[in-house]
């Protein structure tokens, strides 16, 4: 199995648990992002999403390296698909494991955030009323990937 | 030349996946181009060279590949 | 499927992650604890657990109810096994849901948290040199549990 | 009669799993039995009364089942 996947075939979550386990974790999180019907009263018949695949992948990639200097000895496992998602789909899987379980919780979180800051991936919202490409709601420095390190 | 990638929202109001520019040029002034070309939000937008994020001031060269990113929405 | 239960059987972290799925979630965070060989250079070679079942479960549920209070309409199914367990074996599964991450990550860190106060299960470790029932380390005062109501 | 059950090192200490003790009682009598039958770390067990926790000044009443809760450590 790939550790950093990209593509538009379904996620299977317990792919990713399997790869992030060993005899020495104790604590697995696996993250699962789903495709939600109403916000607010909005109604969500669909998303679609786009990506620069071969950056986001090494971006997936970046991101594991990040919590392996974090939380030494963390694994992390992450599959984001693309194209176009129902409701109840399943659009990113996060699998990390630890020894003790507050640094698989964190390294977890850190992960997701981190995909909202630097990972090329994009987000298509249809709704009953219209479509529309979402920005991350991050405030973020105009024309720069927060915390990226640049050379 | 430089291969230039588009996408999202971009791609949409350039009606283009991808176009060529001449080298050298500064991200500074890809960014322009787009500005002028009418790409909304063109002061935020984020730029990769060869999959790398690099800021304005970088000199893209004959040969490399950048794409223009704008905010991410993944997750 | 039980959503709060405390049994020998394995367990399935998928059935509880279907369990807490629905139309208006956005994300599912899973907790699987796994029994872990190495802490420093302890080497354990397997677990047991013991439990008082029926309050044991009646507690996962209080707490599920504890979520719910505090991140209004996260779900939260709990699975714990007792019995010998080998390396890695799944000792504890939490699933918990809701419409955004932030409060599906708090509701799991705290419902494990709660599990190690207030559910009467107990591990006993089988090292190599020896064997010991393990009382959690959190302070408590003692003779209460720490945070239960009691009336 | 009350009803006790017994768990973990208590259990063993006692080489039991329940016993029986007249009523009434409060936790704080049943705690110092358990003391005085040599149960390490009496001062520090939980008691649940009918499968919820209660403290030392409970009375606990014929024909109720007290469970004796050495700290947890489940997960």
């Amino acid at each position: 199995m790939n550790w950093y996947q990209v593509n538009e075939r379904p996620l299977e979550p317990m792919a990713l648990y399997e790869a992030v386990r060993h005899r020495n974790v104790g604590a697995v999180v696996l993250f699962i992002g789903t495709v939600r019907e109403m916000t607010g009263t909005k109604q969500t018949e669909l998303l679609e999403y786009e990506s620069y695949v071969p950056m986001a992948e090494k971006m997936l990639e970046q991101i594991a390296k990040e919590v392996d200097e974090r939380w030494p000895g963390a694994l992390t496992a992450i599959h984001h698909r693309i194209g176009r998602l129902d409701i109840l789909e399943e659009a990113v899987v996060i699998a990390t494991s630890s020894a003790h379980r507050a640094d698989a919780y964190e390294a977890n979180r850190y992960a997701i955030e981190r995909i909202k800051e630097i990972v090329p991936i994009w987000k298509r919202e249809h709704w009953t009323d219209g479509t529309k490409w979402i920005g991350d709601q991050k405030e973020q420095q105009p024309g720069r990937p927060e915390g990226v390190t640049l050379k | 030349m430089i291969k230039v990638l588009c996408f999202a929202h971009v791609a949409e109001e350039l009606s283009v996946r991808s176009y060529t520019v001449p080298a050298p040029q500064t991200i500074a002034s890809l960014r322009k181009g787009l500005s002028d070309r009418g790409v909304s939000g063109a002061e935020r937008l984020m730029f990769a060279v060869n999959e790398r994020y690099e800021t304005d001031e970088y000199v893209v060269e004959a040969g490399d590949t950048v794409a223009v990113i704008p905010m991410v929405s993944g997750g």
